[in-house]
């Protein structure tokens, strides 16, 4: 699979960068000409991966959050959001909808579901006190990129 | 019939440069208003709040109308 | 001076990344609270400078373009944009206006004099063979970012 595009970004865990960096994904891959629908799934997703890894992965600290955006023949695109915080020692359990660790009920435990449900694939990897990676890839029939 | 459905909706779909674009009218409609009104210019985040999306979405969507880039014609010549 | 928060961005030079470069370090200091006018100077004058590395730095093959932007107390802000190409031998003259290396007449040699006009401060760092770092700073008078 040839990559055709990618940017990496880096940023403290601070709420106000969320949304700079769900912005920052999206005009990523507007170069893709995407619909308004595939797109807005595109940003759910990664505003629910960069959310958790604000409030879970650091969760009395900021830490860096890392993202990776790629693009790839056929409209492939695959998003690394990455931490190096607490991690998740049952990732199986923390991706089942309504799960959370979050007391008080603030929190929906649907982040995972809904990233599953708006990409095409989502894969985690985590080590506790090392951090987590989540993978999100999706196709986007668009009707292909500008050439340069 | 329901793969032709979809077809005909992913077709009919709203492309995002041109939602883009709608936007970034709208945005800059709301900030003449706002102008006339308070006899200064709008701070992004008060677009954001008449319009009803987020900050970084006006931001987003004000690039769709940007000027020819200086990469493609120079725009100061 | 306190940083009080920060970004880095880096993307290969193709000419479709320079609107997503553009978008992104406008999104992320619109935290400021600027308005349209004072992000339009960022934006333009970042514009040029991420140009210039597509277009000069790297002339006939594709490299890697970092941007690392700042803010600090009192609304400052500082962006720097760093290539990895062929370097310039002299800034004080690339820097006067007018001046362009790019024969054909299609450059108008003002990229530098726009920066400078757009900006509070520019200042160019270069080695020929290694690349150019260009560093743009302001100050923001805004009512303040918002705490988390
Ligand atoms: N990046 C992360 N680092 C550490 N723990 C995480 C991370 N992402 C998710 N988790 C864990 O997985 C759980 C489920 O996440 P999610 O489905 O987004 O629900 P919610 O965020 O509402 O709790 C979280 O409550 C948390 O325990
Ligand atoms: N990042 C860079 N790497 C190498 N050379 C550069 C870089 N930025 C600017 N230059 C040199 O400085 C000159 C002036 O730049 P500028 O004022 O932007 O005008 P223009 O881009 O229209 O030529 C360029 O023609 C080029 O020779
Ligand atoms: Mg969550
Ligand atoms: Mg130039």
């Amino acid at each position: 699979m040839k990559c055709i595009n990618e940017m990496s970004l880096t940023f403290p865990s601070k709420s106000s960068n969320e949304g700079f960096a769900r912005v920052s994904v999206s005009a990523f891959f507007s170069q893709l000409d995407p619909t308004v629908d595939e797109l807005a799934d595109v940003k759910t997703a990664v505003s629910e991966a960069v959310t958790n890894c604000i409030i879970h992965a650091y969760k009395d600290r900021i830490g860096l959050v890392y993202i990776n955006a790629r693009i790839f023949e056929g409209g492939k695109i695959r998003i690394k959001i990455r931490d190096k915080g607490c991690g998740i020692a049952d990732v199986a359990q923390a991706m089942e909808p309504m799960f959370t660790s979050c007391q008080g009920g603030e929190r929906a435990g649907l982040g995972f579901a809904v990233m599953q449900s708006f990409m095409d694939k989502v894969t985690v990897i985590s080590r506790v006190g090392k951090g987590t990676t989540v993978t999100l890839s999706k196709t986007i029939k668009s009707r292909g990129m500008a050439d340069d | 019939i329901g793969e032709i459905r979809r077809y005909l909706r992913d077709n009919n779909s709203v492309r995002v440069s041109r939602s883009m674009r709608d936007t970034a009218y709208k945005a800059m409609q709301v900030k003449e208003r706002f102008i006339n009104e308070h006899l200064r210019e709008p701070k992004i985040e008060e677009i954001a709040e008449l319009m009803g999306i987020r900050r970084e979405d006006v931001v987003l969507a004000l690039e769709a109308i940007v000027e020819p880039l200086s990469l493609q014609e120079p725009v100061y010549s």
